[in-house]
């Protein structure tokens, strides 16, 4: 604080001081009211500060983005995990070895059977060959997806995550101006903005553990993926690791797109409404590019971000009660 | 079973009750007088109080006028709005309860008129845009005849379909005729329904405005019973113990220190009366959204899906030409049929929607009386659920009709 | 900078209104020789009002923000599209990844036919496997001109559709269902609008939803979806060759064949979005301005309403309902 | 350098407050500016705090808030008892024996007097193999059952075994304290806005219960159902149902080691992923009256951990989401698994 503004604070002091000495009751009550509506701002702007603390809190998940989107956890923390389904898988295989083998040697009296059951064992080694690569397998899809990563975070994605930090800003100002107007006017916007903030980061995260949870799976997908009848649970394990593990390719593929693009939206639709536009869409682009579920998936998503408002209304009865 | 027992537990209540009074009787008849006159003082200073209002209206309206013109400023403006929320809830639930009651068939029957000035210029325009594919789709498969096709199976395959590019071109010229004619069967039928049923679609009409005005009246009760209840306590309070609040409220802030000290029905009443001017404050509307929310869902349930549905058969009636394009041209007669689909069963809504109402109302008329006082509510203020239940089904039933008639329709 | 402003109009009509206050509340007990008490009640009555109107004119910007500019680039709005030149560098690296992939293909191929079609019949499936391969690298090279054909299709039927449409009559259900305040320098209070001003004044709670609502009706159900499908087109225009990979590679057909249809559907929703104009425009010629207009005062417009939010729900059906048609 | 200019222009505002009561007292009139202060500043805060903030937190340090978080490995091992199914077995054996006994003599007849041809006699044969397989099969079916939730539970118990178990806890217990810093921290100044904070702590409290619970009564419902679905599975005609009632009994039997793994995959996510910049919540820096809230939540709600960054908060909310994901996702994922 400089002089000047300090001098006119006294001099502000000093004026209100003799007003309130000389005054009478109708110049007091104007500072009365003047007073209570300051301190209702002063408590308008205390709400406004706490949410702009929680916001600020979400919105650092942006910096680590990049770091999120391009790495995969590493190999030793999975590798452990996997060893463990191989120690289960392998008593099974032997077993099946062994049954496959006695089939062979003694039950199948039919050259079709045995034919099948050869098949089957050429099968089992086969899957040997692969579970005991699993790690490998792996490893070579996170070099993939990383390298992949790598080279399109570099081409733009940047400006696609400060559309994102824009949209959230956006939000931001809107509720901080609806509230200092009044109390309960903006707080669903702020509702919606904290609960699309923490559901981003939630999606980020659950990425990283769904990627070790399907990665420790790999193995036992194989295994399952080598028998007939439980061929598909295998193949929907294995598709599943696939898409957990090439996620973030599909979103750093809408931050680049989000980047490139952008500008070249005419300039008379508001900016704040590509902004949101863009979140929404980075928040779905694993659906629509991967196929993981489709376009009415991501509107019943959308509608239920928008229904968590009416939840707080709970919130204003215990409120009013207490008053 | 549960039903019965809370009933024989009222009674027994009851019982027990008369018995204490009789007993009571006998024992001292000025207690009798104490607690007959709890109960009648209050009620009989009501009923004189309203019977004076009816009397005399004009006295009525001039002494709550002065009433109101005394109040403080901000407690004039608490009243008005709250009234003007009500009141222009009520208007909305009027107008349209009495909408719906009046144009309902009119609102199920409407189908967009192709032959319509408008929509056939439209639809003509259509077919000059199809003219270029035409040529193109013709062009492409006398190419296909003349220069691809080896096989005598492929070559009359290509024939065929010529043939019905040719049938198709004809279908395209009259559509706007061929979809006047099928929407006319179409609400013929509905119509057919709705004659038939005329009871049952008047009394499933009837559950509908009927659950919209309790939900206006779950409003009102919201806003101004919590008002009514503190009022009828402090005044049964008043009465009995001869004390009265506004005597209280003057030595509120200081029965500490003036001459009522430590007599404890002033402290009591003194508390009473704290809480009594808190719960007054409390006719907030924003705790009746939910019913605001119901009452909201009803309308757009019903004008929303109608409107919906004339929007789509407007849409599928533009599109027909091409419907009829599209499925006579092989390659993209998936996507035709798809479109055909669509148009006959946003028609058929209409239908679903006459059968619906028949079916509400003849599940209305056969349900059991005693069945349809269950409900959620303070009596007198409950909603039935088979009223609620009703009305929902009124929401979604075309659209669960819709969604499973599309499946068993034959794939095209 | 256009938010400094309207911060700068805010605050001097805040003074304004302060001040008006203040010397209404030190006039009034003046002029009647009431107690300076009821003096504070008026002022705070005029703050409470004061603070909705605030509100209302905040709220009610913010939700038609960009209301006059869509209604006068209406067509243009509907006919965006990305331009591939943006794009350009962007497709060149994903078609260079694709001739990459193109390798393994090939020589994928190359094995299944040495070492697993025994039968003549197999052999000839995989060559004609083969053959397709070879097609579709064909249309890979050509794929931003592909992509730009399909775009000027879309396009141009776009146009074509929405020429001969009163437009006028699209943006007149607008205005009807929106509606004005005497804030917008009116003398009426109709539609959303009026509700919104009288649902402010009731509670603000109740002021918060119905802004929501008419938030949503112009940019949620219109610039909502179009934007959406911008974003999406610029996606599947990018991996347009890696989809047309995918479909000629007989064992990631079934894959392809999902991205191919979801770029062509994406790519002609605009059309769908000019049929939707049209649609409501002949509704509201065809039924009239009267039909099923409830209320009373204050009317709610169903027709023109469900219009503008058919934007919204009719791609969801198209998209639903509209799958599957590529062999 | 801001927080000064703020305190300067707190101490101007509290110095014209009390200049304005003084001078209020001296006239003998009520102030309304002093009223909003106590009131919307300083009490219904404290209200807020001690009314909501305090109980929920006093709930979850010394009642069964966190109880989840206290006993989850125990609860995900708990399997319902297999004696409960032993009347309802007594009974389909009874309606069963006779049926039984009729159809195994139906077939002797069959074979001895009828059947001509081998392959009807082959048929007859299996089908009589088949019968008695089955019969056997459901008396056995209460020791079945036990052998496939003794394996189950084995599956389970070494899969927490990956990762400690005091990790495990530590997360869960971050992110539901984590919640309840978060939602009192939003809640004092106004309520609402910790509405959707507060929710998500009683998610975090009560849905992975609800989630076992349900994975518990259904599994009681099948083990029921399980002797009538492998009687169901061997006929012909009707072996969809018994195959729907097998599948669905083991995909619910084995969603309590998919639970483990799945917190034992958020275990180990959470020791190796690292933020750019992992932010805190500290109590300290809340405007307007520093402190008042840090202290509010040490004294009121007992909260030991005074701070939650967005690290253990995210990871705890995704350790109890988990535990509500799973069940949907091996459903889909396990769904027609038998042939």
């Amino acid at each position: 604080m400089d002089k000047k503004s300090r001098i006119f604070t006294l001099l502000v002091v000093i004026l209100l001081l003799s007003t309130l000495v000389n005054a009478g009751g109708a110049l007091l009550g104007i500072i009365d009211v003047a007073i209570k509506e300051g301190l209702k701002l002063v408590a308008k702007g205390w709400i406004v500060s706490t949410g702009w603390q929680v916001i600020d809190f979400y919105e650092k998940i942006f910096d680590s983005f990049p770091l999120l989107l391009t790495t995969n956890p590493p190999m030793s923390e999975i590798t452990s995990g996997m060893f463990f389904f191989i120690k289960i898988i392998a008593p099974f295989y032997i077993l099946a070895i062994v049954i496959l083998a006695l089939y062979i040697l003694m039950a199948s009296s039919s050259m079709r059977g045995r034919a099948k059951a050869k098949s089957m064992l050429t099968n089992l080694i086969i899957g040997l060959v692969l579970i005991s690569l699993s790690p490998g397998v792996l490893k070579v899809f996170f070099i993939i997806s990383e390298n992949l990563a790598n080279a399109l975070i570099s081409m733009g994605a940047n400006a696609g995550i400060s559309a994102l930090k824009g949209a959230s800003g956006g939000l931001y100002e809107k509720f901080w101006k609806l509230t200092l107007i009044h109390r309960t006017g903006g707080i669903e916007l702020f509702a919606i903005h904290t609960t699309l903030l923490f559901g981003l980061t939630i999606m980020l995260l659950l990425r990283h553990v769904m990627v070790i949870l399907f990665g420790m799976l790999l193995p036992l997908a194989f295994f399952l993926y080598l028998f007939y009848p439980t061929k598909h649970i295998g193949k929907g394990l294995f598709m599943q690791t696939f898409l957990w593990t090439f996620m973030p390719i599909a979103w750093i593929l809408a931050l680049v797109i989000i980047g490139t693009v952008i500008g070249s939206i005419p300039s008379y639709i508001p900016e704040f409404y590509i902004l949101i536009a863009a979140l929404f869409f980075f928040i779905g682009s694993p659906m629509m590019i991967l196929g993981v579920g489709d376009w009415l998936a991501f509107l019943v998503f959308l509608f239920e971000v928008l229904q968590a408002a009416p939840l707080s209304i709970g919130a204003v009865v215990i409120d009013e009660t207490m008053k | 079973m549960q039903r019965e027992d809370s009933q024989r537990m009222w009674n027994k209540i009851l019982a027990i009750f008369i018995i204490l009074i009789l007993l009571s009787s006998s024992v001292s008849a000025s207690i009798i007088d104490t607690i007959w006159g709890l109960i009648t003082k209050p009620l009989k200073g009501v009923l004189k109080s309203w019977e004076h209002v009816l009397k005399n209206p004009k006295h009525f309206i001039k002494h709550w006028g002065k009433h109101f013109a005394h109040e403080e400023l901000e407690e004039k403006g608490e009243r008005i709005r709250t009234f003007a929320y009500v009141f222009l809830l009520g208007l909305f639930t009027w107008t349209v309860t009495k909408d719906i009651s009046e144009n309902i068939n009119r609102y199920i029957l409407i189908n967009p008129d192709p032959l319509h000035e408008g929509v056939k210029s439209t639809v003509y325009s259509f077919i000059h845009l199809l003219i270029p594919f035409y040529v193109l789709a013709l062009v492409s498969l006398g190419a296909y005849i003349l220069f691809l096709s080896t096989s005598p199976k492929g070559r009359s395959r290509a024939k065929s379909m010529v043939s019905k590019l040719i049938i198709g071109m004809i279908l395209v010229t009259i559509s706007p005729h061929l979809l006047n004619f099928f929407f006319t069967l179409s609400e013929n039928v509905t119509k057919n329904i709705l004659t038939q049923g005329e009871e049952e679609v008047t009394d499933a009409v009837g559950t509908y405005t009927g659950v919209m005005w309790k939900s206006w009246f779950l409003t009102v009760g919201a806003i101004y019973g919590v008002n009514a209840l503190g009022e009828i306590v402090t005044e049964t309070v008043t009465h009995a113990t001869g004390f009265s609040i506004s005597q209280i409220k003057k030595h509120h802030y200081s029965w500490g220190t003036r001459g009522m000290k430590g007599y404890w029905p002033v402290k009591v009443l003194g508390t009473l009366d704290k809480i009594l001017s808190k719960l007054k404050v409390e006719a907030e509307p924003g705790r009746t959204i939910p019913m605001l929310m119901l009452s909201i869902t009803l309308f757009i349930g019903v004008y929303g899906i109608l409107a919906f549905r004339y929007l789509m058969v407007m849409f599928f009636t533009l599109l027909f030409p091409f419907t009829i394009f599209f499925l006579c041209f092989d390659p993209t007669k998936k996507l035709g049929g798809t479109l055909l689909e669509q148009l006959l069963l946003w028609t058929f809504v209409q239908e679903f929607y006459a059968i619906i109402l028949v079916a509400i109302g003849t599940g209305m008329i056969m349900l059991p009386e005693d069945l349809l006082g269950y409900g959620f509510g303070i009596w007198p203020l409950t909603i039935s659920f088979f009223d609620l239940a009703a009305c929902f089904t009124l929401m979604l039933g075309p659209i669960i009709l819709f969604m499973l008639l599309r499946k068993l329709l034959p794939p095209l | 900078m256009r938010m400094n402003s309207r911060i700068k109009i805010l605050i001097v009509i805040g003074l304004i209104l302060v001040a008006m206050s203040i010397s209404t509340a030190v006039r009034i007990p003046k002029i009647f020789g009431e107690s300076h008490e009821t003096g504070f009640n008026r002022m705070g009555i005029i703050i409470w009002i004061a603070k909705r109107l605030l509100y209302i004119w905040l709220s009610a910007s913010y939700g038609t923000e960009g209301l006059n500019e869509l209604k006068a680039n209406l067509s243009e709005i509907v006919m965006m599209n990305p331009s591939i030149t943006t794009l350009s560098n962007l497709m060149v690296i994903v078609i260079k990844l694709v001739f990459a992939l193109y390798i393994p293909a090939i020589a994928f191929l190359g094995f299944y036919i040495l070492f697993l079609s025994s039968s003549p019949e197999g052999r000839a499936e995989a060559k004609s496997m083969l053959t397709k391969l070879i097609v579709g690298l064909i249309f890979v090279s050509v794929s931003p001109q592909l992509m730009n054909l399909l775009l000027t299709v879309s396009e141009g039927l776009t146009s074509s559709i929405l020429a001969p449409t009163a437009k006028g009559v699209f943006t007149k259900a607008w205005d009807t269902s929106i509606g004005a305040t005497p804030l917008d320098l009116r003398l009426e209070l109709s539609g959303l609008k009026g509700l919104h001003f009288i649902a402010t004044f009731i509670e603000i709670e109740l002021g918060f939803y119905t802004f929501l609502f008419f938030m949503i009706l112009v940019w949620g159900a219109f610039i909502f979806p179009i934007l959406i499908r911008f974003f999406a087109v610029s996606v599947f225009i990018v991996l347009f060759p890696l989809s047309i990979l995918l479909y000629s590679f007989e064992f990631t057909k079934a894959l392809g064949r999902t991205m191919l249809e979801q770029t062509i559907i994406w790519t002609f929703l605009q059309v769908i979005n000019a049929l939707i104009v049209l649609t409501v425009v002949q509704s509201i010629i065809s039924l009239g301005e009267d039909f099923m207009k409830v209320g009373w005062g204050i009317t709610i417009p169903v027709i023109p309403l469900v219009g503008c939010l058919m934007f919204a729900v009719a791609p969801l059906f198209i998209i639903r309902f509209f799958r599957g048609f590529l062999p | 350098m801001r927080k000064k200019k703020f305190m300067n222009l707190m101490a101007l505002a509290l110095v014209i407050i009390l200049l304005m009561i003084v001078s209020a007292e001296a006239k003998g009139i009520k102030l309304e500016s002093l009223e909003v202060l106590l009131e919307s500043l300083i009490i219904k805060p404290l209200i807020r705090g001690l009314v909501i903030a305090a109980p929920i937190g006093y709930w979850l340090a010394y009642q069964d808030g966190t109880s989840f978080v206290k006993n989850f490995n125990r609860v995900i091992l708990y399997n319902p008892p297999t004696e409960g199914i032993l009347p309802f077995l007594n009974i389909l054996l009874k309606i069963l024996f006779p049926v039984y006994s009729l159809l195994i003599v139906s077939i002797g007849f069959y074979l001895l007097l009828y059947s001509s041809s081998p392959e009807g006699r082959a048929n007859a044969k299996s089908l009589l193999s088949k019968l008695i397989i089955t019969l056997v099969l459901i008396s056995l079916s209460s020791r079945l059952i036990w052998l496939i939730f003794s394996i189950s539970g084995y599956l389970t118990d070494s899969i927490f075994s990956l990762t400690s178990l005091e990790l495990i806890r530590e997360i869960l217990n971050g992110g539901i304290w984590g919640m309840l810093i978060l939602s009192t921290w939003l809640m004092i100044p106004d309520i609402e806005l910790g509405a959707v904070s507060l929710m998500l702590v009683y998610v975090f409290a009560w849905l992975p219960y609800m989630v076992i619970s349900l994975r518990n009564i259904i599994l009681t419902a099948l083990m029921i159902l399980f002797p009538l679905g492998i009687l169901l599975y061997f006929i012909p005609e009707l072996k969809s149902i018994g195959k729907t009632i097998l599948e669905q009994f083991l995909i619910w039997t084995f969603i309590q080691a998919f639970m483990a793994l799945a917190l034992v995959s958020v275990a180990k996510a959470f020791s190796v992923t690292t933020l750019v910049s992992n932010p805190e919540i500290t109590c300290l820096n809340i405007f307007p009256v520093p402190g008042i809230n840090n202290m509010l939540a040490w004294f009121f709600t007992s909260i030991d951990l005074g701070t939650t960054n967005l690290m253990t908060l995210g990871f705890g909310a995704v350790a109890h989401f988990s535990i509500i994901l799973v069940p949907i996702v091996m459903v889909l994922l396990f769904k027609k698994f038998l042939p």
